[in-house]
């Protein structure tokens, strides 16, 4: 058992805590620590996983590799003010790389995926499905149909079309609920997993 | 020119990838394997101006001694404290009795966990202070938030429990995440999806252009 | 006395509390503590009085401050978890789902298991990863682990760690390199599964532990996906479980179920419902619930009266905020 | 004839005794010899049928590196019940060289072989497992894999995406010549103006959270492009902009921006590379420092618009407590709940990506509005349509909906 370690992490922890009272000295001092710390490893992080295992180890097997680090190379010119200028190539060449892969991406498993799993019967085969099925079938094409037309842009939310948009967004209300709902969930067990740290490895209190 | 030459990279680059998506061939089928190393290197390289600018800020606190400099100190300190963990040791930095490896486990990993933990108490009090039955809107969020709150723990189904099985609020809750909620996330996804594309289209078309820097 | 001086004595006390506490530990002097059913039922009791105050209070016009709601918070999560009262835990149809996947599948199966969470998210993964390993031991399975996440593969050691301590397995039992192995993690986020859909060994030359690919009896044989039998993702966020299924099921056909975060689940529901995921462990208390399905409870069983207890305390303080915004004629402006 | 039939009647249950008896010893022998040594694998006594079928072909679509094989498995293979225990699947290259490529589960009846030589041949053949026992199917004659220029599998998602794509593209076309467009106001970007004239009135910096993702994320490129927008407006009314940022590229990316913002306002003088720092990678580190920032130096107007995870709720509610108007924006869903109850004006997903355009409020950005739309009315349309024809389905069994429903279907397979 390391005592100071186990120490240094109560400490940090009640720390940062400490900031839901007011912002202190306490607080300012963890903080400082965690960006100085983490700065720090995403550098050491960042080298070996990064430039190290993907270039430096297999620089020889992978002659494209070279192109990343000339990319990174111009990166680094940031540094020298009257060639700065030329960062803007890794950036562009960044920009249209992400802007081309994702949109294809997204394009196929949501627009094509989602669109083609709406399409679904509304009952059962030959009836089999009861008339809660058929509503709740409803209530997914109705809300999806309806959620789409609240994000159309080129036409006001009026009459007809204003209260589809209506419907739409209350669906969407009830998916932020259900959302709100399951990240309560999720942020009490990280906090229940906090003070069982506290209480149990390091106080002992738990058993 | 220094305008000029970072659309037509963008422009190119964006094509070239669009089209390789649906050309299995050489070198086109590469191309994302090629993207994600590079992109990796230059990320290994960029974070060196990060640091740098942490470091110049830091700095000039403690230089021109602005208010709180004292805990520039610290950041300074406990950077380099962790690039010397993390460099002394070679490649086995990440060993089980490494410097970098205590470090990480006594201050990193309880601060990274408890910013993330006091996320509880952020909840709270939103919760408190800002969802209220306002509206129609609000007032279905809230119910919906209800009904995922009580039905997804077992308290909800000792309130219920007299009901018969397939009436309990844990199958309303199901029934909740089965139906509603996954309308709107089908509405919400290929919105995203659309406002993506057609972003990802400006770009290439260099419509979208201030990111890549002015003349000068 | 000022307010920092009644600061400074609080703190002092704390620190003084927490140092007896600690030597009772390392000493022995204690073994930790568990409330008497009396005791557990009158803190409760208490509590619910004293939220009925704060309602009172809010309905005379009184508003309560931000501080004292985290206060409650701290409390209804602390409390709960030196009390020991027993509840039924609800198994929802995604998660039985998980299980059925499992009972479905012959012994010596091939199952992917991938960690792409960090520690800060180990409360609610955890439990699930140490249930799922320990269930696919049982059943003798074969399980290849890894991570998109730098900390993942650690979890995954941590987790195999503590399910063999509670189901008194050793080493002999159950053997690295045949019966599991871990892989480590890689970067590249979606890249590395789209690599590992053409070779495994591309993506990880040794294991974690810098053994050769070829040289592991367990997965010399297995060069991509088409040799895995099922696949399930722990996941915290990005990338994770949409970028699985993206790219390993719907480009290359895996079979997979995955454990989320509650914050994640809701997102990856339209998948479920487009059959591109077979099942779904959601948060802690889906954790439970599969801990009670493979009858290996851990932390989550333990950890659910808090559960209960904080959604509670939320939807009372959503309740007493509202009364406050009705009581106020709606132009409520709560003091922060 | 008769006798003979007499005879072999009366030796009949002989033989069979006796094959009982000795098939009895042998297999309790076997067993337990098996249990003494545990896997010993001499029993010849299960035989099994060989999978048969084994067909080779070509992977569709690929750089000349796969190639696809199916079989049926072998009629010993049955669930539960079946003696096969897994599949072995050989190679056989043109130097004649055999190597076991992969170990199956039972039932298996597919495997594609990948990482091949498009210049070399390979032949296969598959073998059925049983305990103890082996039956291989016939060696396929041999083949190699095709190279393909396009994939012509993705010719759906080519004809929605040249649509889609099309689309906007024609609408940017028709701003560009002037015509036009019509788009509904978006309550949260009309508050842009106020929330940028209410720093200046307070004399307070405005804060603007680009989201902790790197680049190679649309929604950090959105913010940025939005970014752009706002830094404009900032320069002409002179008030401080301070950017924390989690990622060294989106430091220099967003310099880059406000740096253009402010000479395309004509005070190219007014800006300072100060305005961007970077934090920390970490994004919890990042938050910590953030939350310090805003309850130190109590921003006025807070912008958090990107990729947003876990801290928006951290950063909103500190904002919302400094007393910060609040504009967001995501695409990640389960964030958006929060920051709805958190902040004054949210953009929720798309309306993120459309943000850059209406503000800019140039014809051209706005049509690739118009564009989004189109591809909106596409999946509404085929959701509504396709939803009728699985109705006329089930109450009339119509031949031709459901040919109609197999196209619609294919027409959204990837």
């Amino acid at each position: 058992m390391d005592h100071f370690g186990i120490w240094l992490a109560a400490f940090l922890t009640l720390g940062i805590y400490s900031f839901l009272y007011r912002d202190n000295a306490w607080y300012k001092l963890s903080e400082s620590i965690f960006i100085g710390i983490s700065a720090g490893y995403w550098v050491v992080i960042l080298f070996w996983d990064n430039f190290y295992a993907k270039f430096w180890l297999q620089r020889q097997d992978d002659p494209m590799l070279w192109v990343g680090a000339a990319l990174g190379f111009l990166m680094l010119l940031r540094l020298i003010p009257k060639i700065g200028w030329i960062a803007r190539w890794p950036l562009a060449f960044i920009d249209g790389a992400t802007a081309g892969l994702w949109g294809m991406n997204f394009l196929a498993s949501n627009i094509m995926v989602q669109t083609k799993a709406t399409i679904m019967p509304l009952m059962g085969p030959a009836f089999s499905g009861s008339i809660g099925d058929l509503l709740s079938n409803l209530v997914l094409v109705g809300g999806t149909f309806c959620g789409l037309i609240y994000f159309f842009f080129s036409k006001e939310h009026k009459g007809a079309f204003g209260n589809a948009a209506r419907v739409g967004i209350w669906t969407i209300m009830i998916t932020f609920g259900a959302m709100f709902g399951y990240t309560v969930m999720s942020r009490m067990s990280l906090l229940i997993g906090r003070i069982d740290f506290l209480f149990r490895d390091w106080l002992g209190l738990l058993k | 020119m220094r305008r000029e030459i970072p659309l037509l990279i963008t422009g190119i680059v964006g094509v070239v990838f669009v089209i390789s998506y649906f050309i299995p061939h050489f070198p086109f089928n590469m191309m994302d394997g090629w993207f994600s190393d590079w992109f990796s290197i230059i990320q290994a390289c960029a974070i060196v101006l990060g640091a740098l600018n942490l470091l110049l800020i830091s700095s000039q606190k403690i230089i021109r001694r602005k208010t709180d400099w004292g805990y520039s100190i610290v950041v300074m300190a406990t950077f380099f404290l962790m690039i010397i963990a993390g460099f002394s040791g070679g490649v086995e930095f990440r060993g089980p009795d490494t410097t970098f490896t205590w470090l990480y486990n006594f201050t990193f990993m309880p601060l990274s966990s408890t910013m993330y933990a006091i996320l509880a108490f952020f909840v709270a009090s939103a919760s408190y202070r800002a969802f209220r039955a306002r509206n129609a809107e609000a007032t279905l969020l809230l119910g919906a938030a209800f009904f995922v709150m009580i039905g997804r723990v077992p308290i909800g189904d000792l309130i219920t429990g007299f009901m018969p099985e397939g009436a309990r609020l844990s199958d309303l809750t199901g029934w909740i995440m089965d139906y509603p909620q996954t309308a709107g996330q089908r509405a919400i996804m290929i919105g995203i999806a659309l406002g993506l594309v057609s972003t990802s289209l400006r770009v290439i078309l260099g419509i979208e252009r201030s990111h890549l820097g002015g003349d000068s | 006395m000022n307010r920092r001086m009644i600061e400074m004595s609080i703190l002092a006390v704390i620190t003084i509390l927490s140092i007896i506490a600690y030597l009772g530990k390392i000493n022995g002097w204690h073994n930790g503590y568990t409330f008497s059913t009396g005791l557990s039922i009158t803190l409760i009791i208490l509590l619910a009085a004293s939220v009925i105050f704060i309602l009172v209070l809010t309905i005379k016009g009184k508003l309560i401050g931000r501080r004292i709601v985290f206060l409650y918070i701290g409390i209804a999560i602390t409390l709960p978890l030196f009390m020991d009262i027993s509840q039924e835990i609800v198994v929802s149809n995604d998660v039985k789902a998980v299980y059925a996947d499992l009972e479905g599948l012959p012994a010596g199966s091939k199952i992917l298991v991938s960690f792409d969470y960090d520690p800060a998210s180990a409360p609610e993964l955890q439990p699930m990863a140490e249930a799922f390993i320990g269930e696919c031991f049982k059943r003798d399975f074969k399980l290849i682990m890894m991570g998109l996440w730098p900390m993942g593969p650690q979890q995954a050691n941590m987790a195999v760690d503590t399910i063999m301590n509670r189901m008194g397995l050793t080493d002999q039992d159950i053997i690295y390199g045949e019966d599991w192995v871990n892989l480590g993690f890689q970067t590249g986020d979606v890249f590395v599964i789209q690599r590992m859909g053409g070779s495994f060994e591309s993506m990880f030359h040794t294991d974690i532990n810098g053994r050769p690919y070829q040289d592991i009896p367990l997965v010399k044989n297995i060069k991509n996906f088409s040799n895995i039998d099922y696949s399930f993702n722990l996941s915290a966020g990005f990338p994770g479980t949409v970028e699985w299924v993206q790219v390993g099921v719907d480009r290359y056909g895996l079979k997979l179920s995955c454990g989320n975060t509650a914050v994640q689940a809701p997102t990856v529901y339209p998948y479920l419902k487009a059959g591109q995921l077979s099942g779904l462990i959601g948060g802690m208390n889906d954790g439970a619930a599969f801990e009670k399905l493979t009858q290996l409870e851990g932390k989550a069983t333990k950890f659910m009266l808090s559960q209960s207890f904080s959604h509670l305390i939320i939807i009372a303080f959503i309740f007493i905020g509202n009364v406050a915004y009705f009581r106020t004629g709606r132009k409520s402006a709560l003091k922060k | 004839m008769s006798l003979s039939q007499r005879k072999s009647f009366s030796v009949f249950p002989a033989i069979q005794f006796i094959i009982i008896i000795a098939l009895t010893f042998v297999l309790s022998v076997n067993s337990f010899a098996q249990e003494a040594t545990d896997d010993t694998t001499s029993v010849t006594s299960v035989i099994i049928a060989p999978p048969t079928n084994l067909l080779v072909e070509d992977f569709e679509y690929d750089d000349g590196e796969k190639l696809n094989l199916i079989w049926t498995p072998s009629i010993d293979d049955q669930p539960q019940v079946g003696k096969v225990t897994g599949y072995q699947v050989f190679r056989v290259t043109n130097d004649d060289v055999t190597t076991k490529i992969a170990e199956l589960m039972p039932g298996a009846n597919n495997f594609t072989d990948q990482e091949l030589d498009k210049d070399s041949t390979y032949s296969y053949y598959v073998t059925a497992i049983a305990n103890g026992a082996e039956a291989s199917s016939v060696t396929t004659s041999p083949i190699s894999p095709q190279r393909e220029w396009v994939n012509f599998g993705l010719t759906n998602l080519f004809v929605i995406a040249l649509i889609i794509g099309g689309a906007i593209f024609y609408f940017i076309e028709m701003g560009k010549r002037g015509k036009k467009l019509f788009v509904r106001k978006i309550a949260g970007l009309e508050a842009v103006d106020d929330a940028i004239g209410r720093a200046t009135e307070m004399g307070r910096p405005i804060l603007y959270i680009p989201g902790i993702h790197d680049m190679d994320d649309v929604q950090t490129l959105a913010s940025l492009t939005i970014l752009g927008r706002v830094a404009e407006q900032i320069a002409d009314y002179d008030i401080k902009i301070r950017m924390p940022v989690a990622r060294s590229l989106v430091m220099t990316a967003a310099r880059e921006t406000i740096k253009a913002s402010y000479q395309a306002a004509g005070r190219p003088d007014a800006y300072s590379d100060d305005m961007v720092s970077y934090i920390t990678d970490e994004q919890f580190g990042y938050v910590a420092a953030v939350d310090g920032i805003m309850v130190r130096e109590k921003p006025a107007t807070v912008f958090l618009l990107g990729a947003f995870f876990a801290e928006s709720l951290i950063l909103a509610e500190t904002g919302n407590h400094v007393g910060a108007i609040q504009i967001a924006g995501t695409a990640r869903p389960a964030q958006l709940p929060f920051f709805i109850a958190a902040c004054d004006f949210t953009l929720i997903g798309e309306e993120l990506f459309a943000a850059s355009a209406y503000l800019s409020n140039e014809p051209k950005a706005l049509g690739a509005l118009k564009g989004q739309d189109v591809g909106k009315i596409i999946a509404a349309a085929a959701i509504i349509a396709g939803v009728l024809l699985e109705t006329v389905i089930q109450l009339t069994d119509s031949e031709s909906a459901a040919t109609l429903l197999g196209y619609l279907r294919q027409a959204f397979t990837t």
